[in-house]
């Protein structure tokens, strides 16, 4: 099973590499948003899949992001730091943002995390001396490394798609590490993970900021993607997109927002045969997929497996 | 002083809407745990349903009867046996991903199938202002008004002063006690959806001669009654009226005397002040259900 | 995971790899609009108003001999999509690109389409879209920066004003209209008594009302959507407002003043790009497109229509369908409803891509838009 | 003899009722004292307020001399206070092995360390061992909710153990347990206290395995401490008699 899992992540891998060199400027714009986005996911999973926190604020970290390195860049601040400044700034916000999720559980941390977004999307478009209000910010330049210019579609893809490989890699590690034990057992038993000297509330708050600082990060490539970016992009439509993603690809599953951001960046496109009635046909597929896959792709596929295997188990380290 | 109460006034007829459309929210919540993202929709449909019966040749009043019929099959029934039941057992999040694609399906549904224009719709009452103690209110926002109270107060009397209202209680508070009482759960929660069907249709009716009938307008009444749901009680029916009211009414006093620019922030500081301070909201009980 | 790399075909198909080979009897001009989200409503006006033209032009065998084909892509009002849509297009060679309307989703896709040296016809009304020196963008309507001033010599000129409220909506359409009109009221030194912003979508407007009666301005200019128009105008109307209320457009429109009920009574102001233009060939097309969609159709119905109708004739008159020679031609043209009808005003784009037309001061009489004065291009 | 645990005059209450009623005792180091009495008498709320579980409304705990009152348990279980729970409170999606090494992890490093040293946080041989003394290492890699219910009691004791505590408090251990399972859970955790030189304190209803194990006996009735003794006088305690046939 181990072997199987891990062949088909190669595969994936490596065609993730070639694919780009079939595709047209628009798939390739595609891909490099799969990846971006999928970074983000990536941190929603940590907070929600493995530390059972629901956060509906993930896209107001991405637009954290975007906006750290559209500020940033221009007054010559070099990209690397840029983009470490944009983890680090979500990393302290979604640590101060934790601080309800120790007071309130489940549902209601949803809710505060709903109003932040909300209160986030409100400062981006008034704070017009800062931000460029409801205008946006135009023209984010694309970061060069060594001579190395990410300008070109395809080199952007590649950045892109390193800098996934990196976060995924530092994530796994992180979740096969003690802490990624802690985590599970914070959403699973979080009393009795306490009574064995586990410092839940550090935890807690680490899963969050880290989470959040994951989709920091991945706004930080948002931004120079698209190359412009206004508030509008970041409100609650985008945190829900990143959730559908982790539940539809399998939250608590390592590749599961792999597979959710593939999903929700493709699917629309290849609804679009529908014409005008894409999004419908779109919304029915997702609520399809919930009905008979909560535990999304993933989790379906391991039930699948499990029919083959009876004992193995394909999930989260 | 004139102006405030002039501010007050209007809040409150805002507010009673908001407040009609949070109770059914937070019915649906606390029989069936569903937090029913696609509530702003709910509201927006009906109206449309009013529309299609008028162009097909009925009178209003028949239009609007044939809509709350409509609405109670589709929005009560059929989203409950369709979306919600087959979801149920598998927790919250699953469901909420459904009926946030709910909500678009609805949306994009009404523009594709209806119009992608604004409708007028016909004003339940003819409009003319009446002056209360220097502020002016249009005879619509007093409609508005009473219908929102008139159907409140009967829906408290139903829950409170009736067997069956009783029951739903029950159920709504320990589904699995009020089973062992002998209880129809399963029926009391279908029930709960109905509520929430008429209740709907009647905010959309009462709504769209000022909002008109868009597909759109869901966008920010959904949002308001997830608010004023949140900030009241999210578990109780008293609970949301007061929140919808107190989101009516802020929104205007805070637009007016704060800034114009943020006055969308103003609820959901209170919202995040409410929960972090009194997680059961102001009115609610507290909550010993965990997801 | 073997479920990812059962993606791959599918990925290669859904990304457009394969695309539909562009018959030689068809020229490819796609369009980009806003037909779900925030900007649904003026994107679907600008795609009826375009489809409107394109069916007219087939029916009379198309330009050059050759039948338009336009596939009509969704940005869900977002700029990160409408750049993917584009995107999509260009890599299919487009002659040129229709759309999209929001300011913000035109800023981006503006860039993509210079370096591809692909002609884009946008209905964007910041003023900055053609403040960039990009040569390959052109507009349907006036950009704020020439709607604006006329305005402003309106409230100065007409209305008298020393002072002035400004209630605006605050997206980008309204924020930028807010800002250039400010800017002109300064110029003039005419003073803002009061800059009230609203919410889109937003229901009641008692608060923004008490506030514009409290700064008490001579004049008070209101520039939001449709929908809120009307409903600000019954609010204003039930506090009792009596103060001149000055519109650019929209605010006149016959649909604000049919949703209003009697309370556009009085409303005055610029009207640009309208379906109540006193023009013949205007209000012909306005039925035309009523009678068809089942809706009256607001300026960006116009300006979806009368950007076909550039396109042809400008493409006749360069002989040949060619991207680079079109956006070369396209500058300093001035097009005649003579020459060719389907322009409806006669239209010239100067060396921006900026568009200039006559326009029309106008006034709400008995619930209906009187015009009281035509404006003549600013050209001459 | 030393006292490990000290609890004076602990009190608490919910609402109107009072659980825990002015309990005062000492526990020396190294015996195996035994927490009995009839269902309610307010012994799991006892142990809550002493692991800092629940907050007490009055009295003190004291571990080694120092005052532990109002500490949150993990602060508490890193002083090598460790329990186990009335009702099940294993992990089920983790492995057994990773239960026991999440249970030892917190115990050493910090959080750097547990972040970017060895996977198995270096306890994988402790882990294996305990897992052995438990009998349960044909199980190692099943999740832990695949685990018989007396599986599952073996190896929330060995989490328990896992860090070396000088205090287990033992909720009803052989609560639900059948008879084979309750001899050999019983012979291990003697075995272990016997190796480690550990203390216990164990609430429990089965009278045999109290009397097997414990070297002495509390009998809580109504919150209140009525009988305190070897286990063999307490069996003939009139007052316990009482206290269990009176209600």
């Amino acid at each position: 099973m181990k072997w199987l899992a891990a062949g088909a992540a190669a595969a994936a891998a490596i065609f993730a590499l070639i694919a780009p060199l079939l595709l047209k400027p628009f798939g390739i714009y595609l891909i490099s948003m799969w990846a971006v986005l999928t970074i983000a996911a990536l941190g929603l999973n940590l907070t929600l899949g493995y530390a059972g926190q629901v956060s509906l604020a993930q896209g107001a970290f991405v637009g954290i992001g975007a906006y750290t390195v559209a500020l940033l860049t221009p007054v010559g601040c070099p990209f690397a730091l840029a983009f470490l400044a944009a983890g680090a700034l979500c990393f302290a916000v979604g640590w101060v943002l934790g601080y309800p999720a120790l007071r309130v559980q489940h549902h209601y941390l949803a809710f505060v995390t709903l109003a932040f977004s909300t209160l986030v999307f409100l400062v981006l478009r008034n704070e017009e001396w800062l931000t460029g209000g409801i205008y946006g910010i135009n023209g984010v330049a694309r970061p060069s490394f060594f001579g190395w210019s990410t300008f070109k579609a395809l080199n952007f893809y590649y950045f892109s798609l390193g800098m996934l490989a990196v976060l995924a890699a530092a994530t796994w590690w992180m979740l096969r590490s003690p802490w990624g034990r802690a985590f599970v057992a914070l959403r699973e038993n979080p009393v009795r993970a306490l009574s064995l000297g586990l410092d839940t509330r550090r935890y807690t708050l680490m899963a969050f900021a880290i989470g959040s600082s994951l989709g920091g990060m991945a706004g930080a490539l948002y931004a120079p993607l698209v190359q412009f970016i206004e508030p509008v992009s970041f409100t609650l439509g985008l945190s829900f997109n990143l959730l559908l993603m982790v539940i539809v690809g399998g939250s608590g599953y390592f590749f599961g927002p792999f597979v959710g951001a593939l999903i929700a960046v493709l699917l629309p496109e290849w609804m679009r045969v529908a014409q005008g009635y894409y999004l419908i046909v779109y919304a029915m597929l997702v609520m399809v997929m919930m009905a008979f896959c909560p535990s999304g792709i993933l989790g379906l596929l391991e039930r699948a497996l499990k029919a083959f295997a009876p004992r193995g188990k394909e999930a989260a380290p | 002083m004139a102006s405030f109460f002039q501010l007050l006034v209007s809040g409150l007829a805002t507010g009673a809407i908001y407040a009609l459309i949070a109770v059914g929210f937070t019915l649906v919540w606390q029989t069936s745990q569903t937090i029913n993202f696609a509530q702003g929709e709910f509201v927006m449909l009906p109206a449309f349903f009013v529309l299609a019966a008028m162009n097909a040749g009925a009178p209003f009043w028949l239009a609007a009867a044939i809509s709350i019929v409509v609405s109670i099959a589709v929005l009560g029934v059929l989203f409950k046996l369709v979306v919600v039941d087959p979801m149920l057992k598998y927790g919250v999040l699953p469901l909420v991903i459904s009926t946030i694609a709910l909500s678009l399906l609805l949306k994009e549904g009404a523009k594709e199938f209806y119009s992608s224009q604004a409708q007028p719709f016909p004003a339940l009452v003819p409009a003319a202002d009446i002056d209360i103690l220097g502020a002016v209110v249009s005879t619509q926002s007093l409609a508005v008004l009473a219908v929102a109270i008139v159907t409140v107060v009967a829906l408290n009397l139903l829950l409170n002063r009736t067997r069956l209202g009783r029951q739903m209680q029950a159920t709504a508070q320990n589904s699995t006690l009020a089973r062992i009482l002998g209880i129809p759960v399963e029926r009391m929660v279908l029930y709960t959806f109905l509520i929430n069907a008429v209740l709907v249709a009647i905010a959309s009716i009462l709504i769209s001669p000022i909002y008109l009938a868009k597909f759109n307008n869901g966008d920010t009444l959904g949002l308001a009654a997830f608010i004023a749901a949140i900030i009241g009680g999210f578990n109780q029916v008293r609970g949301a009226i007061l929140g919808g009211v107190i989101l009516g009414v802020l929104d205007n006093l805070s637009a007016a005397y704060i800034s114009s620019q943020y006055r969308g922030a103003f609820p959901l500081v209170i919202l995040i002040a409410v929960i972090l301070l009194r997680p059961q909201g102001l009115l609610g009980r507290v909550e010993e259900r965990t997801i | 995971m073997s479920r990812r790399a059962l993606f791959a075909p599918l990925i290669v198909a859904g990304l457009g790899l394969a695309n539909p080979a562009h018959a030689q009897s068809t020229v490819y001009i796609p369009a980009v609009l806003e037909l779900s989200g925030a900007g649904a409503v003026s994107g679907t006006n600008f795609r009826d108003g375009m489809l409107m033209a394109i069916d007219e032009i087939n029916a009379k065998g198309g330009i050059l001999g050759k039948k338009i084909e336009t596939p009509v892509l969704d940005t869900q009002s977002d700029a990160g999509t409408s750049r993917a849509q584009v995107q999509k297009v260009l890599d299919n060679k487009p002659y040129v690109i229709l759309g999209p309307v929001f300011s913000g989703s035109v800023m981006v896709d503006m860039l993509l389409t210079q370096q591809a040296e692909i002609p884009e016809i946008v209905g964007g009304e910041a003023a900055a879209i053609t403040q960039k020196g990009n040569p390959y963008v052109f507009r349907t309507s006036f950009g704020q920066q020439f709607s604006m001033p006329k305005i402003a010599n309106y409230i100065r000129d007409g209305v008298k004003a020393k002072s002035v409220a400004v209630l605006w909506v605050n997206n980008d359409f309204g924020k930028g209209g807010r800002d250039t009109f400010i800017k002109e009221m300064n110029a003039r030194n005419i003073k803002v008594a009061a800059d009230i912003s609203t919410e889109s979508g937003q229901a009641d407007f008692s608060a923004d009302v008490v506030k514009l009666k409290a700064a008490n301005a001579d004049a008070i200019f209101v520039y939001v959507n449709e929908e809120e128009s009307a409903r600000f105008l019954r609010e204003a109307k039930k506090q009792g407002i009596n103060k001149p209320l000055i519109g650019e457009t929209t605010l006149l429109g016959q649909k604000v003043i049919d949703l209003a009920g009697g309370a556009a009574e009085g409303v005055q102001g610029h009207v640009g790009l309208t379906v109540d233009a006193p023009n013949p060939a205007v209000q012909d097309f306005a039925a035309k497109f009523k009678k068809r969609f089942n809706y009256v159709c607001d300026h960006n119905g116009i300006k979806g229509y009368t950007a076909v109708y550039f396109i042809k004739f400008v493409t006749e008159k360069i002989g040949k369908f060619d991207s680079k020679a079109f956006a070369e031609k396209a500058h300093g043209i001035t097009i005649t409803p003579k020459d060719e009808p389907g322009i409806l005003m006669e239209a010239s784009w100067d060396k921006n891509g900026d568009i200039d037309r006559e326009s029309f001061l106008g006034e709400v009489v008995g619930g209906k838009q009187k015009i009281v004065k035509v404006l003549p291009k600013l050209g001459n | 003899m030393s006292a490990v645990l000290q609890v004076s005059n602990l009190r608490k209450s919910f609402g109107g009722i009072t659980a825990v009623d002015g309990v005062s005792f000492e526990v020396r180091e190294g015996e195996i004292l035994g927490i009995i009495g009839p269902n309610g008498s307010g012994k799991s709320t006892l142990f809550n307020c002493v692991l800092g579980q629940l907050s007490p409304n009055g009295g003190e705990v004291r571990v080694d001399g120092k005052p532990t009152t109002g500490m949150r348990p993990c602060d508490l279980n890193r002083l090598g206070v460790s329990r186990t729970f009335q009702l099940l409170q294993v992990f089920p999606q983790l492995s057994v092995r990773d239960n026991l090494i999440l249970a030892g992890q917190e115990h050493r490093g910090t959080m750097l360390s547990r972040l970017i040293g060895r996977a198995d946080a270096g306890l994988g041989d402790a882990a294996d061992q305990m897992i052995a003394f438990f009998r349960l290492s044909h199980l190692s890699s099943a999740p832990a909710g695949l685990l018989s219910y007396g599986q599952q009691k073996l190896l929330d004791a060995a989490m328990a153990f896992m860090a070396g505590p000088r205090l287990v408090l033992l909720d009803e251990p052989a609560g639900g347990v059948n008879l084979t399972m309750l001899g050999h859970l019983r012979e291990r955790l003697q075995a272990y206290h016997a190796e480690r030189k550990a203390t216990f304190v164990v609430i429990e209803h089965q009278m045999e395995f109290v009397m097997a194990l414990c070297t002495r006996v509390l009998v809580l009735a109504e919150g209140r401490i009525i009988a305190e003794g070897a286990p063999r006088d307490i069996a003939r305690n009139p007052a316990v008699i009482e206290a269990y046939l009176g209600h």
